[in-house]
């Protein structure tokens, strides 16, 4: 195992299969030249040149285009968006085109694309660079999603990305870039996508979170520990495909749920996966599932409204509490 | 008649009276055709006849299939190329088989023209597993990815960077093919445009991107949707550009090859306005009051598939007789199309889930 | 009450609140000359003239950030997007500006936009013409999202969303242009944005629906009732604001609940609204929710297969048979 | 160093070996500043006077912001104008007070330009409740509608079909009121620009697009991201269009005057490139090697704010000591700024929920 920040797993994950595999590039703005603005890309330039560490216009409906383009004709590309909140002026090309362009021509081509980059909220960044996107695109049949929380999981799911033949979204937090985690160092470290983890065994009570809220599910499991409450927590890791089974095979030890989602709450992965349970679990729960989300509320740039806006562990425990009735 | 206060703020440049008084308006004006024979232009005899046929089976196949529409045989959008038949068949005979080609939802003509049979493409209407995009696709989706035909897309503009990335692939591939990427007057408006022609100028992509400028978006008169001269949006992007008759297969293919030519030589892009006129409406449910029988009429003069009729009739390449038995043939091959679409099967369920990914198949919560 | 089809109700509202309101204009494509793509704004041109219906180019991004710039400097635009499947191109404006730009200049401004159209599909229009996006833009905070069922509902609710300070998002359907329904002749009629309704009583089980689906849903309760199983339809009307109250309300008399959704399964109205039923109401509940969706697959052309993809009253009453347990 | 090999498809222009050479290849080339003095263009001593207190200030709240960022006063985003002052403060000049401002993110002289107060603008960098925006925006959101300061917009070009909306209800309301939206280069390749300036053209919106050209979108030089010449996009929409110095408050003055009376006369749109740079970084954590310090210091040598103040000294129009007199009191206006912007009380928790809604307020499951 090395130990690796999350920006380094995640450029190893490329570096590998760039090496491995002449047809994957990695095209966006700032990618080259600049080596990232997170420096995810970093060196990358430098190894493997010009021609396949591309700098772009700021144009990502365009270069999102080009990229689906690219992949239908033999390429795999990597497209880093600066952050999703930008992508959403590619949606097209992810919604309309990327996942639906092989279904309507009767599987006459394939689209092995990624995009990637930072997720949610990363500290204090206003209304606009602050909103998760994961779960808006796990609506569209096709794509997959993925929003890993730590680096290990970030370079074996990044890998299984890039060798997909469809497209995948593969997202990651600027907040976590830094943050530093054991990773496999086994040669071709592939975590297959879909399937989720259990982090922590627990059998008072199952916690659901990835990404950035995994750590604040982490946070207060160990809070909770010391007050005799004992979480499991499982990180889906891809949300889409979701481990629903996972999942509910947790809660039929545990009997409550308590998810914690990145995004607004409407129609997120709190709901979603608080469906099923409530769908395939119902027997076995003892209390409803509950969820820890954002409000419903754009994000503040001003600090203390910001802290108040992000989920955080006292809110995970709170909503622990409700469900297994310490509150 | 809408109301018109001399002194109110107006937006939109206004349409619907053109025509009132006895004079038309052309909604495109077509530039002079080549005055190049076929031999000039350095095709064979054989080569003008053929694309007659193509033209021919283009228009044939539209016409029965609008019937066939009419009659209730399928369903969903019909969009007729009908009028503009001289561009594919010009194009595909300028470009190499392995060029890439890829165009908007009125797509029929370039499939036919791009390996499509007329019983694939009868079928695909039909929505029949037969058709060449398995019935999923349906009007706005033919395609032949192995003949390097890469479909017919929905979103206006949408496929504009689609082509981009054909284009980036063939030169990340060094492969020398070259992509001609093809769109509405309508599409010209869209960013994708803006963004992707940016791009290929910069990074010196292989690619041709054409407008189709028929007149019309929709019910929307070029003039009254884009300003200036659509060719002349190069100008902004330092980009080569060229303006032909769309009407005329012999101009489009002396344009389009000299242009593939040059592309394939420098790798640099053009933007190419080819204008033509569609006869039918939009769609099937187009009343076509946005323009007037007379300008219709001008336009149907100088049909493309009559020209090339005339052309082989005129410079004795065929005889009134040869033509007949061509169109006779084709005829018989439309017909039959339609009974292969009639009597193919519909997908069977299962092939609901077939087809979404190449990889292995996730659905979220199939029951 | 007169009957009316659904766009003759449409357009009524935008006539009687642009006659109502100078500041209130039409624009989007074809919604002049042409006298709209599906005749919904038919004789408004003759009837307001060319400054106050305008026809756009095909340019979704550009003529709705126009009309969020004209919203915030003193008009009242209706933008019309020929369908939503389009709007993609324009979400950028929706998401990152009409819902955004008020909070983070700290209420300096007001953006009373309507953005309307046809939602989801409309029979054989192929993967990328029938998306529902109704649920996609409730992710997000700041906007209304009304999708209504019948001509009375949209007339009154259309009216609200013109006269709202704020986004709205107003979907319709292709399908249901020509659909025709008793409407209030009530002068000034009003339907307060948020308040669903109950379409029909029933005490076995309750069906929320809302749409296209409300017809689906209401075709299942005339069949069921032959079986002696009387259905309670709660149409939400608005997608956001939500009326979860009215829903729990109906559910702590049937203790059964059904959604009805076309949207994909993933994350739509069906499972917020099972979610907060499972946590409001999970005392009252004799089965777990359940819900009927679209698959998770794109929409195919193919006639059978198109109809097998779309929800169905008999998929309705298997899911309500499933809840009473009689299956 | 990046590996070159020599026949290996290359997509973007190579940007970082610029310079190495000794030789400093400009990011921009700066056209000639205007040769009138303050009075032939109509401005008096008063006038710019006023002008070089409103760069300094500029100038003094940014240095000072990033001196309170550096020291971790705040969090978030700071892009800072420095450089570029001559742009805002010569078009504020030039435009009406009720002519209509709206730009991107980099915000700050902008907002001190048109109403915004020294404390109003630190205080919202604070995040405390008594900024311009409540502290609900930050650095990128500076706004003062009141004075027709539409605010600064963090999605690039995202701003640009809002400027455009602008000007459609300045129309429709037939009040004569000139619309400008500010962007940078970076921003020329969205789509969002191409849409716009299409319809404006169509509409004839009084509307005037102006980019910020400071050479660089980030760490890219423009023309590593964008082709031709900027101002040159504006051909392919036969729209009017003009090209000049940003690091002169006269010239900028000189032309945005001109422009916005035509504009205000014929309601015909412009695209103009004000040629400028940026001293710092894109934002606070960039490392700038994409640039060299030479280029850096070619346009240092002509600061905007420099050459007002010799400006003033040459034509008298100001002593060293009023010179001094003016930074002394700016430089105290800032101070205070920061002190009110220290003391000021951040947003209770209750305006989490505030400034959503003008209607009805309404959250989802608000527990
Ligand atoms: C993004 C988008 N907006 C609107 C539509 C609806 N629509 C389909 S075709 C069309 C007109 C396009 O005209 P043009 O590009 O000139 O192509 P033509 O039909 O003349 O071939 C419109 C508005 C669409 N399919 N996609
Ligand atoms: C749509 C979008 N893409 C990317 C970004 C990230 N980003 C912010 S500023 C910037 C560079 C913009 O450069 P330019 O337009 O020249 O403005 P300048 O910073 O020079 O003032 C980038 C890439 C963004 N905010 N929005
Ligand atoms: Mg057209
Ligand atoms: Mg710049």
């Amino acid at each position: 195992m090395a130990e690796l920040q999350f920006r380094e797993a995640i450029r190893d994950a490329m570096d590998e299969e760039m090496a491995r595999d002449e047809k994957v590039f990695l095209m966006g703005e700032e990618v080259a030249e600049y080596n990232g603005a997170y420096k995810v890309s970093e060196g990358l330039l430098d190894k493997y040149g010009f021609k396949r560490v591309i700098d772009t216009p700021i144009s990502e409906l365009g270069f999102a285009g080009i990229g689906v383009g690219a992949a239908m004709n033999g390429l795999r590309p990597i497209v880093e968006f600066m952050t999703f909140n930008f992508a959403v002026l590619a949606a097209d090309q992810i919604i309309n085109h990327a996942s639906k362009a092989r279904y309507m021509l009767g599987g006459q081509l394939n689209t092995p694309i990624v995009f990637r980059g930072p997720n949610a909220s990363a500290g204090q960044l206003g209304a606009t660079h602050s909103v998760a996107y994961d779960s808006m695109y796990a609506q569209f049949p096709g794509l997959s999603v993925i929003y890993p929380s730590e680096p290990d999981d970030a370079k074996g799911l990044l890998k299984s990305a890039i060798r997909n033949d469809d497209a995948v979204l593969f997202m990651e937090s600027e907040q976590m870039y830094g943050m530093k985690g054991e990773v496999s160092d086994e040669e071709d470290y592939i975590i297959p996508i879909g399937k989720g983890k259990i982090k922590r065994e627990g059998d008072d009570v199952t916690v659901v979170a990835t990404g950035k809220m995994y750590h604040i599910a982490k946070q207060a499991a160990n809070q909770l520990a010391k007050d005799g409450v004992e979480v499991e927590i499982i990180d889906p890791r891809t949300i889409k495909p979701l481990d629903i089974e996972l999942i509910v095979e947790s809660i039929k030890k545990t009997n409550r749920c308590v998810i914690v989602d990145e995004s607004h709450p409407f129609g997120g992965l709190a709901s979603e996966v608080g469906f099923l349970i409530q769908r395939e679990a119902f027997d076995y729960l003892d209390a409803p599932v509950r969820r820890v989300t954002l409000p419903d509320v754009n994000a503040p740039f001003s600090k203390p409204l910001f802290d108040l806006w992000l989920p955080d562990a006292k809110q995970v425990i709170d909503a622990v509490n409700t469900v297994t009735y310490r509150n | 008649m809408a109301k018109k206060k001399e002194k109110e703020a107006i937006f939109t440049p206004i349409g619907i009276e053109n025509g009132k008084n006895g004079q038309v308006e052309k909604s495109v004006d077509l530039p002079d055709p080549t005055d190049k024979s076929h031999k000039d232009l350095g095709l064979s005899d054989d080569d003008v006849i053929n694309m007659f046929e193509q033209m021919f089976l283009q228009r044939r196949f539209e016409e029965r299939a609008m019937q066939m529409y009419q009659k209730g045989k399928f369903g969903g959008f019909l969009h007729l190329y009908i009028g503009q038949e001289a561009v594919s068949t010009g194009t595909v005979h300028a470009l190499n088989d392995d060029d890439d080609i890829i165009t908007a939802y009125r797509d029929h003509g370039w499939g036919l023209m791009r390996g499509v049979s007329a019983k694939e493409g009868m079928a695909e209407l039909y929505g029949k597993a037969t058709g060449c995009s398995k019935g999923k696709g349906g009007s706005m989706h033919f395609a032949n990815v192995e003949q390097h035909f890469w479909g017919g897309y929905g979103i206006v503009g949408g496929h504009i960077p689609i082509g981009g990335g054909l284009a980036f692939a063939n030169k990340y591939q060094e492969n020398n093919r070259v992509t001609a990427t093809f769109f509405g007057d309508g599409a010209v408006d869209q960013g994708a445009l803006h963004e992707t022609l940016n791009m290929s100028q910069l990074w010196k992509l292989p690619c041709i991107y054409v407008v189709e400028n028929n007149g019309y978006s929709m019910g929307t008169a070029a003039r009254r949707h884009t300003v200036n001269e659509i060719h002349e949006r190069a100008k902004g992007y330092g980009m080569k550009s060229a303006v032909f008759n769309g009407m005329d297969a012999l101009t489009v293919y002396e344009n389009m090859k000299e242009i593939a030519d040059e592309v394939r030589k420098d790798s640099m892009p053009w933007f190419v306005e080819i204008r033509t006129y569609r006869y039918r409406g939009h769609s099937m449910s187009d009343p076509q009051k946005y323009r007037t029988k007379e300008e219709l009429e001008q336009y149907q003069k100088v049909d493309p598939v009559e020209r090339m009729k005339t052309y082989l009739l005129d410079n004795k390449i065929a005889k009134k007789k040869d033509i007949e038995k061509i169109q006779e043939r084709i005829e018989d091959e439309v017909l039959e199309a339609i009974d292969f679409a009639e009597e193919s099967d519909f997908p069977g369920d299962e092939a609901l889930y077939e087809d979404m990914f190449a990889d292995t198949p996730h659905f979220h919560d199939r029951k």
